[in-house]
């Protein structure tokens, strides 16, 4: 399970405090996080290059909406995320690969629990076929 | 579920006023933690929890209290009163009960053995007609009333013989009073008439 | 030095080993115990819990005749009796009506009355004296070695906070004292729990589930005897150990201070236990 | 007039103070008895330990005082030390204790020495003093039937939540300490030396059911198979959000159990503890592998004799003498006392007094000096540049994450494009700073990697120094240590790892500007209740005007109902000379049936339109403080509208003081709790019905001990001194019944005999009262404006309607924006002492912003290219600050402009923009996606 990445994009103000009291004891899992001013900076872009770059599961973690800094930002980054989901089912990669959280800067163990949720999504969902396909290609060449 | 009324309030006639005199306890600061019940030895022998019966004087519900066999269970260890996190000393208070039962000649019937206990111990360290013994508890003398009393000769026989064989059980009272001779006696004197 | 001394009516009849261990150690640590002329019995639970005016006037009147004696101190074994005339000595002090009154009444019984200048104490808040404990330690001739044993206090002897000369909850006197005469002390939790002796005739079956409790729980702590400073809560446990595990000796402290110090006459005080404890010493080469 | 201040402590009031007072230009000295700085929220127990980070490590440890805000974390902690040490005017004296005190306001002369010795005094000359002491843990061993101190397995709050945090990485489990086993059976005691006669302490210590239920809640995260029992009386969680983390306990399993415990027995053999209780009447028996003891507060030790030498009054208790209306101020003048000194205060009211004594504070000193402005270090244009990057590795922040310190040093010093590495024992202190700004300049470096640090918050101090040598602040990078376990030996590589990542990221970062922006000194307050006034007052007396909006037509809000208070009974009068206040200062302009319609700009100048009766007027001003208090929630429930002898709390109080509610021989009153609160409407404690009830039982009780005075409540929640009130009241005869939720009383009519029957928690016992008065503790609501005015400020209001904070309220991340401050019952139910102490605290804080003639503004916010802007709307719509709008200077056909000043760089219009037309900068698509690819590419 070594080689399987999970690239998670936290805001700043809520997530990204309760990141502090996040990794879950149990060290084996690797979970890596990437700070945004807010959730709603997150777009169709960063997510797709994300699993093109080899990221097995994405997940945002933004603040409750009721509770957003910057008023609407989970709503837009979650509006944005379920597009982006649509577009993974076409191509095929899965959008179940892609998750949204809000993260109250309350809940301090609330973000250990997303990286043990994250960390079985990735071994029920094994590693993305983009990885597949591009070893594949690189074997191609190889050869 | 026993329901209950609130009569009394805090007057001076009224029955909590005179058990809180009586005990210098005040028993309106109890804020029924239930701490007292947990650390009581006799807890699990009582019918009410001590800090009902605390309840029940707030309240003013004598005859709950005085037909309740708690305040007769209570040793006086004084567990209660050392821990309470607002110093009540509930041993003080059932002694006051006990007293207040006594008074009111309504002790009940299955505890009558305890009140008996106590009434011969004092009267046997009063001193008996013929061989004396005032102002000594006569062990003898009063395991014997007691034992009449309570028809209860065959338990504890073979104890007894035991202590006895061991020389743990002096056979007669202890005459020590001369100078100091009928003190004892004036003083349980003096007791009886301030009770009537 | 010369201590009064106020044995209590159980030190003159099931606990007499108590009065004879007691005056033993204090006259080998060099104290004479002169007993209180007199003296009258305290009036124990019965007397507290019937009657407002004895419980007072009977503990109030030995400290007068203390007083008459010019007994500055005033040594109680007995924990209850500690306890009442410790008590009253207190409620005296405090100025509480009962104690005025019942002081009153004695001045016209016994043509004087207390003023106070007794000071109450027990033989573990003598002996526990910082010197008077090097004295025990240089007196120990046959340490008592191997011999497991629990300290318990019982409830009068610490309780309520006014009487205690030592933490309330967590005594330690007994545990210094014997530890000093070389026995091994064991750690367990119910010191200072109540025996329910007032009860041990009207309710006995309460009493002996509480003897069983205390007893394998002393057990369980790698004990083989229990130690206690009080007559009632020894005289208790030596005869109700009904249903228990294994019966097990109950000492007094000074006993085992005695038998630690090579007293000759240890037997005699031993053979007023219902349980036995000669075979248990005899193994352990004390006797 | 000595300008200089003396703070006395070095916890988070102290240090809190200390940062405010040197914000708003007051030199501070600050002294402190302890080895290090931190106080209660830095771990005793590692403090000797000094191999790791000073203060990293262990500060995340005992975050245990911040109960309430279950998150807080080391960063947020430990940045306050950081920020203290490294500030100019504050000096900082560990170790030292004051020994002489004379003069007075304005003029002291404090002797301070070193505390052990007592030699090497020093004299200092300050104008006012700040006694910060914080307070002591009372020592559990006293009460010896609990075995702390006899029981190896019996353990304080404070020890258990340093066992949990070693657990936490080591162990699958909560490791006891006698045998190592799995501690799965846990039990809580609370109330162990409070609301106690007998230990001298009467008062409630307010924090214990908060760190109780926080350390329930990680022991079930960090172990999951540990069940958690709580032993306690009423529990007391009646801060903002704090029901929240209750109910989240209990989720998870937490079982509360109402009783006190009496003893702990510990079974020789085994060491596991026996509890004997009873619960609601029946014998409980329960078996433990580990007890701990909620141990309350006692002052600290060093507080009597500092007292002593500052002449302060003590209360019975041993802490500060204050009046609860003004809890800032002690009896002398130019002293303040905050914190923990003076009785039990959680963490959001510390804050807030630290705050408020700042504001007191100079208000007596009156104008600071003002501070030398750092000289500007003109910034070196490195566009042109070669690649010099400066890696500055601090030991401590390796020794924490376990690396091999010169391991790593070689292997960076191995990367390419390295061209200084430096090694400091700790990267933040003011020495190592000094030599980072140093080398800048004199190796030209244009790239800065510090790595690694604990404290996510430090970064800015790395970024000022690099601005104080010369280079934009914006090219600093700095690691953080991870928080998760190293296996062994992995430390050094890891270490390498995150510094490569941190150069790959650097090298994109670009610099940016910022540029001074007028502050206009004026504020604008909304609400005229206590907590409006108080601001508004507060800030007239440091001289800023300001302008208050009030919607009704009279000043005063929802307390001009109260009558009275737990706290204080003079109320009123505090009302009345509030109003006078504010009517005659010619610094606050009141505007009366008043409403805000529109606000915009940004945090030193805001325009804000206000509709005055059919007038609207637009009003610039620098900060906002929105105080619009809170409603009485209408009960619908109990008959309340039925029958006239059903009223609420507020309309008693009112009758009492009117004498229309005179208290009859024989007459029932009945007082009913949690009406409206703590259900799943409203799912937060009200947090003063409990307080009003108990002053109208007892008013009631005094006025004829003949009536019968009943209040019915689930939990009395009377924390702090409030304690003894409640006691007051059970000794003048107010009976207090408990009920369980699930039998809840219902009120009944039967033939014009309103009745009602209880059952009384305790003593299993039923009661059938006939009440003649049915008095209903209604809950405080957040106003049906709140949503208005969030809307109109582009804030939030929480699930409740309060308004929402940042996220905590420690609050230290700032970000462009701010300027906004609430105060009063608008932030959440507080009691008229509180929403004053909090009034005068933002009160400071709004100063702080108005006194600075300028502020940078800039930075990371939003830049439109105006070529690729088709001017199609889509950000206008997006921002939802409405900040973005359309102008022809660029592009005659009009384009979207930006403006730097307002942006609050959250970066949502340029991800919603069609045409990438909008970048953010620092947070560029390829800076973004780099970041992507290093922590892919370089695995930890």
């Amino acid at each position: 399970m070594s080689d399987m990445k999970i690239v998670g994009f936290v805001c700043r103000l809520c997530a990204m405090v309760t990141s502090d009291l996040g990794p879950p004891a149990d060290s084996k899992i690797k979970l890596e996080t990437v700070e945004l001013p807010c959730a709603g900076k997150v777009d169709g872009r960063l997510l797709l290059e994300a699993f093109e770059k080899g990221a097995d599961a994405v997940f945002v973690a933004g603040c409750p909406e009721h509770e957003c800094m910057n008023v609407k930002g989970s709503s837009r980054a979650r509006k944005r995320l379920e597009h982006v989901q649509d577009i993974l089912n076409q191509v095929g990669v899965g959008g179940d690969r892609l998750v949204m959280y809000n993260v109250s800067g309350t809940q301090g163990p609330r973000f250990a629990q997303i990286a043990k949720e994250m960390d079985e999504l990735v071994k029920k969902l094994g590693p993305s076929p983009l990885k597949a396909r591009k070893d594949r290609k690189e074997t191609s060449q190889a050869v | 579920m026993s329901t209950v009324k609130h009569t009394d309030h805090g007057t001076a006639s009224s029955f909590s006023q005179a058990i809180q005199k009586k005990s210098h306890q005040n028993i309106n600061d109890c804020y029924q933690c239930m701490k007292c019940a947990g650390g009581c030895p006799m807890n699990s022998v009582m019918e009410h929890n001590n800090y009902e019966i605390l309840r029940f004087i707030q309240l003013g519900e004598r005859d709950k209290v005085l037909d309740s066999n708690t305040p007769w269970l209570c040793v006086g260890c004084k567990t209660c009163a050392v821990r309470c996190p607002n110093g009540i000393d509930t041993g003080k208070i059932m002694d006051a009960l006990k007293m207040e039962s006594m008074a009111a000649d309504r002790v009940p019937e299955k505890e009558y053995p305890i009140k008996l206990f106590c009434e011969l111990f004092l009267k046997s360290m009063a001193g008996f007609p013929v061989i004396g013994g005032e102002g000594r508890l006569y062990d003898m003398g009063m395991v014997g009333l007691y034992k009449m009393c309570t028809a209860t000769f065959f338990n504890d026989m073979a104890l007894g013989m035991e202590m006895g064989k061991r020389g743990m059980m002096p056979l007669l009272p202890h005459n020590a009073m001369h100078r100091r001779k009928g003190e004892i006696k004036k003083i349980f004197q003096r007791a009886k008439e301030k009770k009537a | 030095m010369k201590l009064g001394y106020y044995p209590g009516c159980s030190l003159h009849g099931n606990a007499q080993q108590y009065n004879m261990s007691t005056e033993a150690v204090f006259k080998a640590l060099g104290m004479e115990l002169a007993e209180l002329p007199e003296w009258n019995c305290c009036g124990a639970t019965p007397g507290h819990s019937t009657d407002t005016f004895l419980a007072m006037a009977l503990p109030l009147r030995n400290l007068v005749i203390a007083e008459a004696e010019q007994q500055k101190e005033l040594v109680l074994p007995c924990a209850a009796c500690y306890n009442l005339v410790k008590a009253a000595d207190h409620y005296f002090r405090e100025g509480s009506e009962e104690a005025k009154d019942a002081n009153e009444e004695l001045k016209t019984i016994m043509g004087s009355s207390y003023s106070g200048n007794v000071t109450v104490t027990h033989p573990l808040e003598i002996l526990t004296k910082k010197e008077t404990l090097d004295q025990v330690g240089s007196q120990v001739k046959k340490p008592l070695a191997g011999l497991k044993v629990v300290t318990y206090y019982g409830c009068l002897l610490t309780r309520p906070a006014y009487v205690s000369f030592d933490d309330v909850e967590q005594p330690q006197a007994m545990d210094h004292l014997l530890r000093k005469a070389g026995a091994d002390v064991r750690k367990w939790s119910y010191k200072t729990d109540c025996c329910g002796g007032s009860l041990t005739l009207p309710r006995t079956e309460v009493v002996v589930d509480i003897t069983a409790n205390l007893v394998n729980a002393a057990q369980r702590a790698g004990a083989d005897a229990i130690v206690s400073a009080c007559p009632l809560c020894q005289i208790t446990l030596d005869t109700r150990q009904n249903n228990v595990e294994k019966k097990i000796p109950i000492f007094y402290f000074t006993e085992l201070l005695g038998i630690s110090f090579g007293n000759p006459d240890a037997k005699q005080w031993l053979k007023r236990h219902i349980v036995d404890p000669i075979p248990l010493l005899t193994s352990l080469h004390l006797l | 007039m000595q300008k200089d201040v003396l703070v006395i402590g070095g916890g988070i009031a102290g240090l809190q103070a200390a940062l405010e007072l040197a914000g708003a230009g007051y030199p501070v000295h600050l002294i402190t008895d302890e080895p290090n700085l931190g106080g209660k929220l830095t771990d005793a127990a590692t403090k000797n330990g000094q191999s790791t980070c000073a203060w990293g490590e262990q500060v995340n440890i005992s975050s245990l005082f911040l109960g309430g805000n279950i998150h807080a974390s080391s960063g947020v902690v430990g940045s306050f030390i950081t920020r203290v040490m490294n500030n100019p005017l504050v000096q900082v004296y560990t170790g030292t204790k004051l020994v002489d005190f004379k003069g007075e306001a304005g003029h002291f002369q404090a002797t301070v020495s070193d505390a052990a010795t007592g030699k090497q005094t020093q004299n200092l000359a300050v104008g006012a003093v700040v006694l910060a002491s914080g307070f002591s843990m009372y020592d559990v061993s006293k009460k010896g039937e609990l075995g702390y101190g006899y029981y190896k397995n019996v353990m304080t709050s404070l020890e258990f939540e340093h066992l949990l945090t070693q657990s936490r990485y080591q162990a699958d489990c909560i490791r006891r300490p006698s045998d190592g086993k799995c501690a799965e059976r846990v039990a809580f005691i609370q109330c162990v030396g409070s609301r106690d006669s007998v230990s001298k302490a009467e008062y409630c210590s307010a924090i214990c059911c908060m760190f109780t239920a926080k350390e329930a809640i990680l022991a079930k995260e960090y172990a999951p198979k540990t069940d958690v029992t709580v032993f306690y009386l009423d529990v007391r969680s009646c801060g903002k959000n704090f029901d929240n983390i209750l109910t989240q306990a209990q989720n998870l399993g937490t079982k509360y159990v109402r009783t006190m415990i009496s003893e702990v027995k510990e079974d020789p053999v085994t060491e596991n503890l026996a509890i004997r209780y009873v619960d609601a009447g029946e014998k409980k028996f329960g078996e433990y592998d580990l007890v701990v003891l909620a141990a309350g507060i006692r002052p600290a030790t060093r507080l009597q004799e500092t007292a002593k030498l500052l002449q302060l009054p003590l209360n019975e208790f041993g802490f500060v003498q204050v009046d609860p209306l003004d809890p800032v101020s002690t009896k002398r003048a130019g002293i303040f006392s905050v914190g923990g000194s003076q009785g039990p205060l959680d963490v959001p009211e510390t804050l807030a007094l630290s705050s408020a004594a700042a504001a007191a504070t100079a208000r007596t000193l009156g104008k600071p000096e003002g501070r030398q402005p750092r000289k500007p270090v003109p910034e070196r244009d490195i566009s042109k540049e070669p690649l010099r990057m400066g890696v500055f590795l601090c030991k401590s922040g390796l020794a924490t994450m376990g690396a091999d310190i010169n391991a790593v040093a070689a292997a960076v010093k191995q990367l390419g494009d390295v061209s200084v590495v430096e090694l400091d024992q700790a990267a933040c202190d003011p020495a190592s700073l000094e030599k980072l700004q140093k080398l800048i300049a004199t190796q030209g470096l244009n790239r800065i990697v510090v790595s690694p640090c604990v404290m996510k918050n430090n970064l800015s101090l790395f970024q000022d120094a690099a601005q104080a040598g010369g280079l934009n602040r914006m090219l600093v990078e700095m690691p953080v240590v991870p928080l998760k376990a190293q296996e062994a030996g992995t430390g050094t590589q890891t270490a390498v790892a995150l510094t490569k990542r941190a150069l790959a990221d650097v090298k994109g970062y670009r610099p940016l500007q910022w540029h001074a922006e007028t502050v206009i000194p004026k504020a604008l307050i909304v609400g005229g209740g206590v907590a409006g006034m108080a601001t508004a007052t507060a800030l007239a007396d440091r001289g800023f005007p300001s302008v208050l909006v009030e919607k009704s037509a009279t000043l005063g809000g929802y307390v001009n109902t109260l009558s009275g208070s737990l706290e204080a009974d003079d109320i009123k009068q505090t009302v009345e000379k509030l109003i006078a206040q504010v009517e005659k200062s010619d610094k606050i302009e009141v505007l009366k049936n008043a409403q805000v319609i529109a606000s915009t700009g940004r945090q030193g100048h805001f325009v804000t339109t206000i509709a005055v009766g059919n007038a609207t007027r637009n009003l610039d001003h620098g900060t906002t403080v929105l105080a619009v208090g809170t409603n009485e929630y209408a009960p619908a429930e109990f008959l309340f509208g039925e029958d006239p002898r059903v009223i609420t709390g507020t309309e008693a109080q009112y009758r009492l003081l009117d004498g229309r509610l005179k208290a009859k021989d024989g007459e029932t009153y009945v007082f009913m709790q949690c009406v409206g609160s703590r259900n799943d409407v409203h799912a937060y404690c009200s947090r003063t019905c409990c307080a009003q009830s108990v002053y109208s039982a007892l008013a009631l009780k005094k006025q004829n001990p003949l009536a019968n005075v009943y209040v019915l409540s689930r939990d009395v929640r009377t924390p702090g001194y409030l304690e003894l009130k409640f006691k007051e009241a059970r000794q003048a005869g107010v009976l207090f019944l408990h009920y369980e939720t699930a039998d809840k009383p219902m009120l009944v009519n039967d033939k014009g005999q309103l009745s009602l029957s209880v059952v009384d928690y305790a003593s299993r016992l039923t009661m059938n009262l006939k009440p003649d008065l049915m008095v209903l503790a209604v809950a405080q609501t957040a106003t049906p404006e709140a949503q208005q005015i969030a809307d109109v400020f582009k804030i939030q209001i929480n699930e409740d309607g309060f308004l929402s904070e940042t996220h905590s309220n420690i609050g230290s991340i700032a970000f462009p924006g701010g300027g906004i401050f609430i105060a009063g019952a608008a932030h959440g139910p507080k009691s008229v002492a509180e929403c004053m102490t909090q009034a005068r605290g933002v009160a400071g804080r709004a100063a702080r912003v108005l006194a600075q003639p300028v502020l940078m503004m800039g930075g990371i916010v939003a830049e439109v290219d105006p070529d690729k802007c088709a001017a199609c709307l889509t950000c206008v719509r997006t921002c939802p600050y409405t900040i973005p709008n359309i102008t022809r200077e660029k592009k005659e056909m009009g384009a979207a402009f930006i403006s730097t000043a307002d942006c609050r760089g959250c970066g949502m219009c340029a991800s919603e923009c069609p045409n990438k037309a909008i970048v953010l900068h620092h947070y560029l698509d390829e800076q973004v996606l780099q970041r992507v690819d290093t922590v892919l590419t370089e695995v930890v």
